[in-house]
């Protein structure tokens, strides 16, 4: 049973000014499925939708992006909503923070610069549940970001105040601060250090571990995704390209993008030449047609200029769309 | 040392701010009495690696001579850089030594077309008198990097992508053909893709052109995948240096073995090392501010000695490292620790 | 601390000096260069009775008022003994009306000023930011587009004009407001309740006016800041967690779009010493700006002076503390 | 050619900027007018005096026997005129300041700015009348807009110092040092483009400021109250009662006038703002 | 108006006087105990008087003069009355009788009534008006020092009532010293003030008081001082004529004119002491119990003061008699009436103003002398003179305000005057042209040798609407006439007036007695022997710089004959002959103040029609209101 199912989302961006209208199709036709109890990998190149797809499934769409059509859903068990049509209102009582929470990328700026950590989980608690006694309030933040290793000092800290990885982690205890069952991180650790990124992560794996929770994880770094994900979605100019357990996609990939993307990282004990693909990424406000990827693609054949692949099962949870592995065939 | 006979020649050079509050600010030393030389004959590719904050951009700062050392001296061909004075020679100095920043998207001024910048370089220092002469030596410069001039002309930055940026940005370091290129984390901002296209640059660069690159990163792999040699920086020290091979296969002061250990391994395998809980700094002044060896608070091998002075740099073979398990004393009794290491 | 003192405070004071200095030096020069001279005003003022008087006389009245006025001496010792009086904290006599001493003059008109002024600047300060703030964050909203509009078509009204249709609409077509000043004639300012009452009563005109034409500015100020913290990392994240909109709009938006607020609040609180003068001309408000006209209409240069050696303090000094207490409303900032 | 053609996309997708096009050209035109007055506006009992509006006399006429209408034609000229010759030129010192004090930095840095503050807290109005003294005669609203235009620029240079400042740390204004440009010439391509926005919003406040100051010596009489202005028309008003004797045409023309320049500008404004403005220009050309 | 039965006033707390709701009654409370309708709440146009506490009157730069002082607490020798008076233009206020000279006015001596008292119940005497004298001429600063130290040689008291000056030079008009129209010494309490270390800086706070009235309260910051009747009122000068009615007085800063003209109509200011034209036409249409000097237009009160073009007459090409006459031609007086006082101007063709007891000393005498009065245009006779100038103003008068400007010429004449200059631009260009002056090629008049020939009109400004508008059209009508000019319009134009930095100056220089015909009052300042140049400050009233022997012989003569003299008026028509030959500057009209009263709570006030005194509120004159004014219920 899927605690999040999205099927066939296509979601926009349509600017219009002076005259000057332009769609960038920024989420074409995705679909999948997050299962409870898992860390679910989402990987690409830069500017590929990555974010624009967690904004829709987190329902934070605002102009000028727009959901043109399919579904999001959510099930916890208990309730069924609709992503896509729950009211703001509804949403940020019943959902939010509640039921999925967010850490974002760049924990330099997602805090409030002027006020004490403390006071965003006051803020955040209060909105929610309501404070009744600062000081029970207090203890319960304390025991939370003590079980997660933190020192309680960082509450009375202002956000500048701590070193990125502090920060990055405080973002994390603020998401975990109700227990949801589903954390979607968008670029955790992007811009920290290698220590940092490890300590970050092990964190947020623990926590997983323990609460059994739902993790969405977004990260173009495919070692950390070795690294910490059960599953992983590669995603290409807006739509996917294959979808598999981690070992799967690192060791038997399928799609050229995926095996050209998992080649290309360096290691260290290795010197071998990396090769770079050729040509630039795709213009989403004007996305090749046919299969996207075919400019750059190696093993282009006519077929993929012109028609989209369709996502096949390879195996019982590999997806992949590309047109040489039409039918199963390899 | 002979200051003459080499490109750079940095002397100790220490970096202190003032930073802190209402009540008795704190003295902060980004950079602390670091040494190293890059050599006039043969090309390299440098690597100054680290954790966030450890004073890597500082460093690059004063190799770039926009800001003076504390203490200590930086050297370029023999000459001073804080004895730059007029703007003839700071100009002189800069043809020789051009950077390329962390960010493509911020490098240029997102208002101004790209080429702009590519004409001023080759017109301000002299490389071409005319428009129609720098057209020739843009374009030049943008073949050496895989692009053309009649790619890039009448474009905005926000039409290109990040990696033709990051190229132009190189394109532009090398129209006044310069000796050393300084690079600053020229591929953290870059998704894993374009890493690839940035280094492999790098290293035709070096091997084609003769251009020295000071490659500062704390993205391990790449650094180990086209550098010469390499110095691990912790808190403004340089904790080890040398060549990138020894460094980075067999690390032997305690922070380079975890920042080591911390690259993810793209193989699902092998996550054992890496699963193993580490301990983070809550602010970073606290740790630049510890007496003795900065690592004290983190090491697993921390010793009272650790705590109480800076520890010396020791020369163990081709390498300096800046710890004290690796002192005469300390070696003795524990028997060759450094074999111990590289065993593991 | 030491060092608070020695590389923020003491240069930050020293700044603070300095511009008092060039500003009360500047204040000095130009009225010296002026071809009208007080105490020939003077003199002549005394004759205007229409009577001859015998030349001797006349100089040994201009000797005796040169001396009075402290005009005697080079530019240079003038200048001296300026300082010298000034840093005693005298601001020697008015010259129209000698020999009552200037600081008595500023000391009486002040306190009016002062009382008005504050509640004005800072009401208007608040509303304007209030409203700015949730016209950028509500931008839809067709009522605040209204009074967008409003404040931006009220502010170019000349204060002259919005004085007086208030005067004439609320207190004479619908008389709700009284019509004088600060207090009706034949009360006698106090400290007492009923006191406080009838001035409250009679400075809402004044203060109206004055936070109808003021709020304007401040307004737009915060809006184009507001516009700009919105699609700040911060407010994005606020939202997404699900923080309620009130508290996102005041704490998270509103505090740090305020920031560079306060700044413009230090130096509106230091041109207070200024006083409103065409407001408290037209509501015959006993402030500062009467002052200011009665020393200008009746070239009293020592006054004049006088008043601009308040408001530069005034200013400066509101400028300098409010410098000094920013950080409590920025912790970034650390007197870097 | 591509002011043309970015006054046409704004027309065309605007509606403040259409309104401010509007109110502006109402203004432009009423300026124009000037120069085809049937009246000299020099001269007095002309037309029938406190006569209400009407086809006529769309704003009626004074009790000076004027034609406010064609009266304030000159007025809103000269008021339009004094204005931008004192933002004009606090413009220029606030640019040149601010982007020298905030590139540069340094001693230049601490004099520009102790200067700059200076000024901050000079007090204007007895100054100005100290310097009405001195420029007996001479003190024409030209003038007056020069003076006001040395007074009304620190405020601004300090806007536009911290900008600079903050953009000096940008990476392209590197890249810009890097590449061998002079110092002046990064101020001009590259700081100033970023530094435009507040230029134009400080530009109606420092207007709107001289304009006012205008006013205020003009009812106090303290300028050349025989050179028709904004201020001047409320000058005269008041010197005939105008708005006890019922006469409030003469009071609402000036006004209503002032509200319609100052809107204009303000939409205007915040329309070529939002257009030009780096962010919104690079949300819109896609960033 | 129907009788009301008071009801006891709350006391204690202050209560706010009804400022909403004028109930008609006058029941409200000004100030506990002080009802509005026994308090008559006046205008002091000198604005708010700061130092509010400062009452020394004898000190230059007191403020607080008008608000009261001079007028209710403060007495004089003498008083002359700018209209009729009460009991005569003469009245002996602390004097019993008028001033006595020797033959060859070398000594004056004042006898001074008996039973006269100070507020705090002492008697005044010989020793106070000795010591006022004394005090003055033997300290520095006073106001008086220059004038005593230079015309008395000596003093006396040979009684406790009589006090005989000794004059260093004979001067017929050393009593003008001690008379009120303007610049009188007042009396000074010698046992307040000799008890005083310093009595310069002494503020005379509470004054004590002479006059009828004694301050009961005052405003801090001078905005109002309340005045009240003094319980032995019989013993001041003022007693012996009669009862003051009015049992309160406050004199109040009320703001600009617009507000001023709102407060009476609310009925919260019952003397104004002026406002704008319009302002009056307002009350005039708009409140029924407002009336003026006259009961119609013009409403006015005609001050004995003269506005005037004033030349400065060493400014090249004014310096010459045919550019200044060319000049006034080149006014149209009807325009200029219409501009200043929407007609509402009395004007005046020779150099004295058309007001108080003038008409009959001057105007009518020189009638027919004027009619036939001739100047040199172009080598010929030219009579300049235009009787018909009120009638046309009349005329353009009636077109806004309709019936009520007059139609009788005789109430026309009295109203605005008789004649003016004609408006002839015709001999205007020839006498330029007699003065060798020549138009250039842009229309505009130029000196004798080509250069530019500019003349600003310097005016006083807001602070007085009419005059300004009345500078404004003389520089337009000049203008068309091809005079390089323009407004300079300014707060303070005495100073650079006296110092004759200035070429044409819209203000007056001429200010007469009013009541009595004797000019010296003005002209004694003008002989040549007080001529300064332009740049040096002028002493006395001879801003114009303007020197004439045959002026100085008028004025020697007139010096030489006693101060009542009948010869005196012969003398002044000869000066103003004289003047009008010379045009030293260029009369216009009467100073006309509009002075608007409210009879909701008083009636009695000096009208037209009763013209017992000036009923200017500042004017120390205006004493002789308050035994007149009475509550009217
Ligand atoms: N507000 C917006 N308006 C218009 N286009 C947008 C907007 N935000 C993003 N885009 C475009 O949508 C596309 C997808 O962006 P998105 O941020 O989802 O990519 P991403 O995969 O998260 O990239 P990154 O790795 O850089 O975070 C990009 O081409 C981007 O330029
Ligand atoms: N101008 C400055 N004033 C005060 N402190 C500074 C300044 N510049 C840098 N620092 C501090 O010096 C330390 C070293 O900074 P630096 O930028 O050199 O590190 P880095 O190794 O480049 O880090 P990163 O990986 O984050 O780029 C940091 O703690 C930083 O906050
Ligand atoms: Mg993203
Ligand atoms: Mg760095």
């Amino acid at each position: 049973m899927a605690i999040l199912s999205v099927r066939d989302l296509r979601a926009y961006y349509r600017t219009e000014a002076y005259g000057i209208s332009r769609t960038v199709h920024a989420v074409d036709g995705v679909s999948f499925d997050l299962h409870p109890d898992e860390i679910y990998g989402v990987a690409g190149e830069s500017s590929c939708g990555k974010s624009t797809l967690i904004k829709v499934i987190s329902g934070n769409v605002k102009p000028p992006l727009k959901a043109y059509s399919g579904s999001v859903e959510y099930d916890n068990g208990l309730q069924k909503v609709d992503m896509l049509t729950i009211s703001p209102e509804e949403m940020r009582r019943n959902i939010r923070w509640k039921e999925i929470s967010y850490v974002m990328q760049g924990s330099m700026s997602v805090l409030n610069p002027v006020r004490k950590i403390i006071k965003t989980f006051e803020d955040i608690v209060e909105s929610h549940r309501g404070i009744q006694d600062k000081k029970v309030f207090r203890e319960q933040v304390e025991a939370h970001i003590n079980r997660l290793g933190l020192p309680t000092d960082v509450l009375n800290a202002y956000p500048h105040q701590l070193s990125g990885g502090m920060r990055q982690r405080v973002a994390i205890a603020l998401a975990t601060m109700f227990q949801p069952r589903l954390i979607i991180a968008d670029e955790p650790t992007t811009a920290l250090d290698v220590v940092v990124q490890r300590g970050v992560l092990q964190m947020l794996k623990e926590i997983q571990a323990e609460s059994k929770n739902t993790v969405l994880l977004v990260t173009h770094d495919m070692a950390v995704h070795a690294n910490v994900a059960d599953r992983v979605m590669i995603m290409y100019a807006g739509r996917i390209v294959e979808e598999a357990p981690t070992k799967t996609i690192f060791k038997s990939p399928l799609h050229p993008y995926t095996k050209h993307l998992i080649s290309s990282l360096p290691m260290i004990g290795v010197r071998t030449t990396k090769t770079s693909l050729r040509g630039s990424p795709p213009n989403l406000a004007n996305p090749p047609s046919g299969c996207r990827f075919h400019p750059r693609c190696p093993l282009a054949m006519e077929v993929c200029r012109t028609e989209i692949p369709e996502m096949v099962d390879v195996e019982s949870r590999h997806r992949v769309a590309c047109h040489l592995v039409k039918g199963g065939a390899l | 040392m002979s200051v003459d006979g080499n490109l750079f020649d940095v002397q100790n050079v220490s970096v202190v701010f003032q930073i802190g509050g209402l009540l008795g600010g704190v003295k902060l030393v980004a950079v602390n009495d670091v040494s190293f030389t890059l050599s006039r004959e043969k090309a390299e590719i440098f690597t100054i690696a680290g954790e966030s904050g450890s004073g890597k951009t500082t460093l690059s700062r004063l190799l770039l001579g926009d800001l003076h050392p504390t203490s200590g001296k930086v050297f370029f061909e023999g000459r001073d850089l804080s004895e730059f004075r007029s703007r003839a020679e700071l100009k002189s100095f800069i043809k020789k030594v051009q950077p390329v920043f962390q960010n493509p998207f911020e490098t240029f001024n997102p208002l101004r077309r790209v080429e702009a910048y590519l004409f001023d370089t080759a017109i301000n220092f002299g490389v071409a008198n005319n428009v129609k002469e720098a057209a020739m030596v843009v374009d030049h410069a943008l073949q050496q990097v895989g692009l053309s001039l009649a790619e890039v002309s009448k474009r905005y930055p926000h039409e290109l992508s990040g990696g033709q940026i990051q190229r132009i940005s190189i394109a532009r370091a090398l129209i006044p053909r310069p000796r050393v290129i300084l690079a600053d984390e020229p591929v953290s901002m870059v998704d894993a893709s374009l890493r690839m296209e940035i280094v492999n640059l790098f290293r035709t660069l070096r091997d084609e052109e003769k251009v020295s690159v000071i490659y500062i990163t704390h993205d391990l792999a790449t650094a180990y995948y086209i550098s010469d040699r390499i110095a691990i920086m912790l808190r403004g020290n340089i904790v080890e240096a040398g060549p990138v091979e020894e460094v980075l296969e067999r690390p032997m002061h305690p922070y380079s073995q975890l920042l080591k250990e911390s690259v993810p391994e793209p193989e699902p395998e092998e996550k054992d090392a890496w699963v193993k809980h580490i301990s983070l700094g809550v602010t970073e002044v606290n740790e630049y501010n510890q007496v003795g060896c900065k690592f004290a608070g983190r090491c697993p091998h921390v010793m009272d000695v650790c705590r109480q002075a800076d520890p010396p740099n020791i020369s163990v073979g081709p390498r300096t490292v800046k710890c004290y398990l690796y002192t005469e004393q300390a070696r003795e009794a524990a028997g060759h620790p450094e074999m111990e290491e590289a065993r593991k | 601390m030491r060092k608070f003192l020695l590389h923020y405070l003491l240069p930050r004071i020293a700044q603070y000096l300095t511009v008092i200095f060039i500003g009360i030096t500047v204040t000095f020069i130009i009225p010296r260069l002026s071809p009208t001279d007080p105490v020939e005003a003077q003199v002549s003022m005394i004759l205007s009775s229409g009577s001859a008087v015998d030349p001797e006389a006349i100089e040994h009245m201009r000797q005796a008022l040169t001396e009075m006025y402290g005009l005697s001496g080079s530019p240079l010792e003038q200048y001296i003994a300026f300082w010298g009086r000034l840093l005693r904290g005298d601001l020697g006599p008015s010259l129209s009306t000698f020999p009552t001493p200037v600081t008595r003059l500023i000391g009486q008109a002040l306190p009016w000023t002062l009382g008005l002024m504050l509640t004005a600047v800072i009401l208007s300060w608040i509303i304007g930011n209030v409203l700015g703030a949730l016209a950028s964050y509500y931008p839809k909203s067709k009522l605040i587009y209204a009074i967008d509009l409003m404040s931006q078509a009220v502010r170019p009204i000349p204060y002259y004009v919005v004085a007086l249709v208030l005067l004439v609409v609320f207190a004479y077509l619908i008389p709700i407001f009284p019509f004088s000043g600060a207090y009706p004639v034949g009360t006698r300012p106090s400290l007492t309740p009923s006191f406080v009452l009838i001035y409250l009563k009679h400075s809402a005109l004044p203060a109206l006016t004055l936070i109808l034409v003021g709020f304007g500015g401040w307004f737009i100020g915060m809006k184009s800041l507001t516009s700009n913290i919105i699609s700040e990392d911060y407010v994005v994240y606020a939202e997404t967690t699900g923080i309620k909109e009130r508290k996102i709009l005041t704490q998270y938006v509103m505090r740090n779009a305020m920031l560079p607020q306060i700044t413009g609040l230090g130096l509106s609180l230091g041109t207070v010493f200024s006083g409103a003068l065409i407001m408290e001309v037209v509501f015959q408000y006993p402030g500062m700006g009467m002052l200011t006209l009665q020393a200008i209409f009746r070239n009293d240069y020592s006054l004049i002076m006088g008043i601009a050696i308040y408001s530069i303090i005034g200013v400066a000094t509101s400028v300098f503390l409010m410098d000094l207490i920013y950080p409590l409303f920025d912790p970034r900032v650390r007197y870097q | 050619m591509t002011i043309l053609r970015i006054i046409r996309d704004l027309l065309k997708y605007d509606s403040r900027f259409r309104l401010a096009f509007i109110f502006l050209s109402t203004i432009l035109i009423m300026m124009l007018l000037s120069l085809v007055s049937p009246y000299n506006p020099n001269k007095t009992f002309v037309v029938a005096m406190d006569t209400p509006p009407s086809l006529e006399h769309p704003f009626g006429t004074s009790s000076r026997g004027q034609d406010i209408f064609w009266w304030m034609t000159f007025a809103v000229r000269n008021s339009f005129l004094l204005g931008m010759v004192t933002a004009a030129l606090s413009r220029v010192i606030a640019i040149i300041v601010g982007l020298i004090a905030g590139y540069e930095g340094g001693w230049l840095d601490k004099v520009l700015m102790a200067i700059n503050d200076s000024f901050v807290v000079m007090p204007l109005l007895p100054i100005l009348i100290l310097l009405g003294f001195l420029l007996r005669g001479k003190m024409n609203f030209f003038t007056l807009g020069l003076i006001l235009g040395v007074f009304g620029w620190p405020w601004d240079a300090r806007l536009i110092r911290s900008q600079v400042l903050s953009l000096k740390e940008r990476a392209f204004t590197r890249t810009a040092v890097y590449s061998g440009t002079h110092p002046f010439w990064i101020t001009i391509h590259e700081h100033l483009p970023f530094v435009l926005p507040i230029v134009f919003a400080t530009t109606i406040n420092n207007m709107l400021w001289s304009i006012g100051m205008e006013v205020t010596l003009s009812v106090l009489g303290l300028s050349d109250v025989s050179t028709p202005t904004i201020g001047t028309a409320l000058f005269w008003a008041n010197q005939h009662g105008a708005l006890v004797a019922g006469v409030w045409w003469w009071i609402a023309a000036p006004t209503l006038i002032a509200i319609i320049l100052f809107l204009g500008l303000y939409l205007l404004f915040s329309s070529i703002n939002e257009y030009i403005d780096p962010r919104t220009r690079l949300r819109l050309i896609g960033g | 108006a129907p009788a009301t039965t008071t009801q006891a006033p709350p006391q204690g707390e202050a209560t706010q006087p009804a400022a909403a709701q004028p109930s008609g009654a006058g029941d409200e409370e000004i100030q506990p105990g002080v009802l509005r309708r026994e308090c008559l709440i006046l205008e002091d146009p000198t604005g708010t008087a700061t130092p509010a506490d400062d009452f020394n009157r004898w000190r230059p730069g007191t403020r607080t003069y008008s608000t009261g002082l001079q007028q209710l607490a403060l007495d004089a020798l003498w008083y002359i009355d700018p209209d009729a008076g009460v009991n005569g233009v003469w009245d002996n206020a602390v004097a019993a009788e008028k001033p006595i000279y020797n033959e060859d006015f070398t000594t004056m001596t004042v006898k001074l009534r008996q039973g006269l008292y100070w507020s705090d119940g002492v008697e005044f005497t010989a020793e106070d008006l000795y010591y006022t004298v004394d005090v003055q001429m033997k300290n520095d600063g006073w106001s008086y020092t220059g004038q005593f130290r230079g015309n008395i040689e000596s003093m006396e008291m040979p009684d406790k009532y009589t006090v005989v000056f000794h004059l260093k030079a004979p001067n017929s008009r050393f009593h003008s010293f001690f008379t009120v129209r303007w610049g009188a010494c007042f009396m000074m309490p010698k046992h307040v003030f000799e008890k005083q270390e310093d009595p310069l800086a002494y503020k005379f706070n509470p004054p004590v008081s002479l006059g009828a009235y004694t301050l009961k309260d005052f405003d801090p910051n001078g905005n109002w001082f309340l005045w009240q009747r003094r319980d032995d009122w019989q013993r001041t000068s003022l007693g012996l004529l009669g009862e003051p009615k009015v049992k309160y007085a406050m004199y109040i800063a009320p703001g600009p004119s617009d507000k001023r003209v709102i407060a009476q109509m609310e009925h919260k200011l019952d003397v104004i002491h002026d406002i704008t034209p319009e302002g009056r036409i307002t009350l005039a249409q708009k409140s029924p119990s407002s009336i003026g000097w006259f009961k119609s237009f013009p409403w006015a009160h005609p001050d004995p003061t003269l506005p005037a073009v004033i030349y400065n007459n060493e400014k090249p090409g004014l310096d010459k008699r045919e550019v200044r006459w060319a000049l006034t031609l080149a006014i149209d007086i009807v325009r200029v009436a219409m501009a200043s006082y929407k007609g509402a101007a009395t004007i005046s063709a020779i150099h004295v103003p058309p007001t108080g007891m003038y008409p009959k000393y001057y105007f009518e005498p020189l009638e027919d002398w004027l009619k036939n009065f001739t100047i040199k245009v172009g080598g010929q006779d030219y009579k300049p003179f235009d009787p018909d100038a009120c009638n046309r103003i009349a005329e353009e008068a009636r077109k806004t305000l309709g019936d009520l400007v007059p139609t009788d010429p005789a109430e026309i004449r009295k109203s605005l005057g008789a004649g003016w200059w004609k408006y002839d631009l015709k001999a205007a260009e020839q006498l330029m042209l007699d003065a060798g002056m020549k138009r250039g090629s842009d229309g505009k008049w130029k000196l004798p040798d080509g250069s530019d020939w500019k003349v600003p009109m310097m005016s006083m400004n807001q602070s007085n609407p009419t005059m300004n508008r009345c500078a404004s059209m003389v520089a337009e009508c000049w203008s068309e006439f091809g005079v390089d000019t323009m407004l300079d319009a300014r707060d303070n134009p005495w100073d650079i007036m006296s110092l004759g930095e200035y070429s044409a100056n819209l203000a007056w220089t001429i200010e007469t007695w009013g009541g009595h015909p004797d000019l010296f009052f003005f002209l004694s300042s003008w002989h040549s022997k007080f001529y300064q140049p332009s740049g040096t400050r002028a002493s006395g009233s001879n801003s114009m710089r303007w020197k004439n022997p045959e002026l100085d012989r008028i004025i020697e003569s007139i010096q030489k004959l006693d101060f009542d003299d009948p010869k005196g008026i012969e003398l002044g028509q000869e000066f103003i002959k004289l003047a009008a030959q010379e045009m030293p500057i260029t009369p216009l009209m009467a100073y006309n103040v509009f002075t608007v009263c409210d009879t909701t709570y008083f009636t009695g006030y000096p009208t037209a029609e009763d013209p017992y005194t000036d009923p200017v509120p500042n004017w120390a004159n205006t004493k002789y209101m308050f035994i007149k004014i009475k509550p009217k219920a």
